[in-house]
């Protein structure tokens, strides 16, 4: 990753995760990268995590529903075919920290991966998949999260 | 950064469009409903139900693998297809949770009235509904037969049919206001038909469930609890005859329906 | 306390009366029981106080699988048209917005809402009817409300070809009884849910040509 | 102390299926109590994964991962009797590890 000397100039939870990114000791305390989870737009989690622009791209998938009976649990499969992923992210555009989840995949696991997010409104949800190379891919997809229930 | 928001904000309108013209909302809904189904978090639950019924707890330090559920002591598989159901020790028309409870007093030495005054997920009420979940799912797939036998089984389903068609209220609501006919929905959730046979796992054979909305698992008296609130009445009492006639009502009606508990839930 | 209950057993044995011979005696007893299951069943929680529970005239009559008997149905219904109070200077429209607000919100009346003002009320609205076309998460209990005024010819809400039409929604929303004995549509003016200028707020997203529920 | 984790680990060809569910409030420090307090935020931050001691992956979680969290990824070369081993770690220090064997 050439961006490793930008980041070491950011803040140290930044460099702590450099520690989490690279080959993880067993038992390391991998710090939590809260610069990144805090940010409030796409643009600037995937930034905080020493990402460049991300690129829109076909080989990197996002799956979910088009409508969520409820926001509070929304299914969410972000996958790539393309070799040499370090990193895959989840982000919820409209939510208060853009930033879900950041997934350290390994050659010994597939970069397919299922979870599921909250989302305080409807959102654009993006899969982002940081190469080895540099390159920052994402994909996106709308969901659309209704109001249930008697609202009471 | 900049040719990021921009290519953004042309994607999204150009999927806006296609998405308003594919899919219905129920078609999405229930696309929904499907990728929640595997990894049901009512897993957790039954766990940990699992393993409070084998564990020694309370001022007796004692387990619950003795407690009779209605098909001899500690027969659980087939026992909540058949709840509620009278029982001779307590003469009493009892559901799951009412037996639980009276378990938990007479093996573990637990004070009854004590749980059924602790709010749901608090102290031993949070036991209860883990308990109630296990044992639920020992019985998912079996059919619903409540007995009819005894006198007390025939009245509770009585009383039971009468305080579901029973309004009252600032909204005048009765249970029958939302259950009372088929296919009908409230907001985008559909309501299943009480009256009458609901079909498989719709209504009464669905719960415990787990609620999605509020990441809790909901046992039967907490879902009649919540209907009741939802229905502007005052509060139900844990355990009491109304509720638990109800659920003779219901689940005589959910008779041959399939158990599909511990379910999840919106 | 008492009286209460007496009353409603009254209510009970005179629509059992009404209804005709298909009551049993057992059958009156099981109304007995159920009666007193349900007075034994609840408790006061916040602002929903077990007087909830006692049922006027209409509330008794609808609480079966059986409809009332016809004359008892008139009772009711001559009841709610008798008790519908008109909106002052006949101020029956408000703003169309406030209403989609209204329609949208379900809160009200339950043991976790602090306040029974009006003002901490929604009109439940869309958990039992189509209205705008914008909002898919609609229930279906009423039937759908979506182009209600131009279905009905409302172009114009002071022409006096839309009194008529304009008077019975009023009606209707004030207290639904007065058109259906045993409606399944809260009483919003009747019970004090909603207070006249609410309900002008209502009736301006329903009538108003402007509204979306009108215009789209 | 944290509820088990529920593990199920299938093979699926020359791969394992893993679903993992976790118990956690995952409170996302921006709700309101009764009386108007803010809940203060308590949810999973660090999540690992291993076979047979070795770790395949590993995972930073912010407070919109969904209450109860759900996880399913696929580990290559796996095979039946393997061990796969789950850990969590939140944000107030409380961790929990459990294992699972791939059937």
């Amino acid at each position: 990753m050439h961006t490793r000397r930008e980041m070491l100039t950011r803040s140290a939870a930044v460099m702590g995760l450099l520690a989490a990114a690279g080959l993880l000791p067993q038992d390391a305390q991998a710090a939590w990268s809260a610069a990144a989870f805090d940010a409030k737009s796409v643009a600037d989690a995937v930034k905080a995590l020493g990402g460049a622009a991300p690129v829109e791209s076909k080989d990197v998938t996002i799956t979910g529903p088009d409508i969520a009976e409820n926001g509070a649990v929304v299914p969410i499969g972000c996958a790539t075919a393309l070799a040499g992923v370090k990193r895959l992210l989840v982000l919820v555009e409209k939510n208060p920290s853009a930033l879900a989840a950041v997934f350290e995949v390994s050659d010994a696991v597939d970069a397919n991966i299922n979870t599921r997010v909250k989302m305080g409104q409807s959102s654009n949800v993006i899969a982002v998949a940081m190469m080895g190379d540099g390159k920052v891919l994402f994909a996106q997809k709308e969901i659309k999260v209704t109001l249930g229930g008697c609202g009471g | 950064m900049k040719t990021f928001v921009v290519g953004m904000a042309a994607v999204l309108g150009a999927t806006g469009l296609a998405q308003a013209q594919g899919k219905s909302a129920a078609e999405g809904i229930a696309e929904y409903r499907k990728m929640l189904e595997d990894g049901n978090p009512a897993d957790l639950f039954e766990a940990k139900g699992e393993a409070l019924w084998k564990t020694r707890r309370g001022p007796k330090n004692a387990t619950l693998e003795q407690c009779d559920l209605g098909k001899g002591p500690g027969v659980v598989k087939g026992a909540f297809v058949e709840l509620p159901r009278y029982f001779a020790d307590t003469k009493k028309v009892q559901d799951l949770e009412t037996r639980l409870v009276t378990c938990m007093e007479a093996l573990q030495g637990f004070d009854g009235a004590e749980i059924a005054k602790t709010p749901f997920g608090r102290g031993e009420q949070v036991a209860l509904t883990a308990l109630a979940t296990w044992i639920a799912a020992e019985s998912r797939g079996l059919r619903f037969n409540l007995p009819q036998g005894h006198a007390a089984e025939k009245k509770s389903y009585e009383i039971g049919k009468r305080v579901f068609f029973y309004r009252g209220g600032p909204y005048d609501f009765s249970c029958a206001s939302c259950h009372g006919e088929e296919g009908k929905r409230i907001r985008l959730q559909d309501l299943p038909m009480l009256t009458k046979n609901p079909g498989d796992g719709v209504g009464f054979a669905a719960w415990p469930a787990y609620r999605v909305s509020n990441g809790e698992m909901w046992s039967m008296q907490l879902r009649l609890n919540d209907c009741f609130r939802q229905q502007r009445m005052p509060y139900p009492i844990f355990g009491s005859e109304a509720t638990i006639a109800l659920g003779s009502f219901m689940g005589v009606n959910a008779k041959g329906a399939e158990s599909i508990a511990p379910a999840i839930k919106r | 306390m008492n009286l209460p209950i007496r009353t409603a057993i009254a209510i009970a044995a005179v629509v059992a009366i009404v209804a005709g011979c298909a009551t049993s005696p057992s059958s009156q007893d099981l109304d007995r029981e159920a009666q007193a299951a349900m007075k034994a069943s609840f408790r006061d929680q916040g602002i929903a106080k077990v007087d909830r529970l006692n049922q006027d005239l209409g509330q008794a009559a609808c609480s079966s699988d059986k409809p009332p008997s016809d004359a008892v149905a008139e009772r009711i219904m001559a009841e709610a048209r008798a008790s519908v109070e008109w909106p002052a200077g006949g101020q029956y429209f408000g703003d169309w917005r406030e209403g989609e607000k209204l329609a949208q919100s379900g809160r009200g009346m339950t043991w976790t809402d602090p306040s029974a003002a009006t003002s901490a009320n929604g009109g439940n609205c869309y958990n039992c009817h189509q209205i705008s076309k914008a909002e898919i998460s609609y229930g279906t209990i009423g039937p759908s409300l979506y182009n209600y005024g131009k279905l009905r010819g409302v172009s114009d809400l002071a022409a006096p070809s839309s009194q008529a039409v304009v008077e019975y929604t009023w009606m209707k929303i004030y207290n639904g009884k007065t058109v259906n004995a045993c409606s399944n549509m809260p009483r919003f003016g009747h019970v004090g849910l909603l207070d006249p200028q609410q309900m002008s707020h209502l009736m301006s997203l329903l009538l108003d040509p402007k509204s979306p529920v009108n215009s789209q | 102390m944290a509820d088990p984790m529920r593990i199920r680990a299938q093979m699926a060809g020359d791969k394992a299926t893993v679903r993992v569910l976790m118990s956690h409030e995952m409170e996302t420090g921006q709700r309101k109590d009764a009386a108007g307090k803010t809940i203060p935020a308590w949810f999973i931050q660090e999540v690992s994964a291993a076979l047979n001691g070795k770790t395949v992956m590993t995972a930073q979680w912010g407070p919109s991962v969904a209450k109860n969290p759900f996880l399913q990824f696929n580990v290559k070369g796996a095979k039946a009797g393997d061990k796969i081993a789950i850990s969590w770690l939140d944000n107030k220090g409380d961790k929990r590890t459990d294992e699972a064997v791939v059937a």
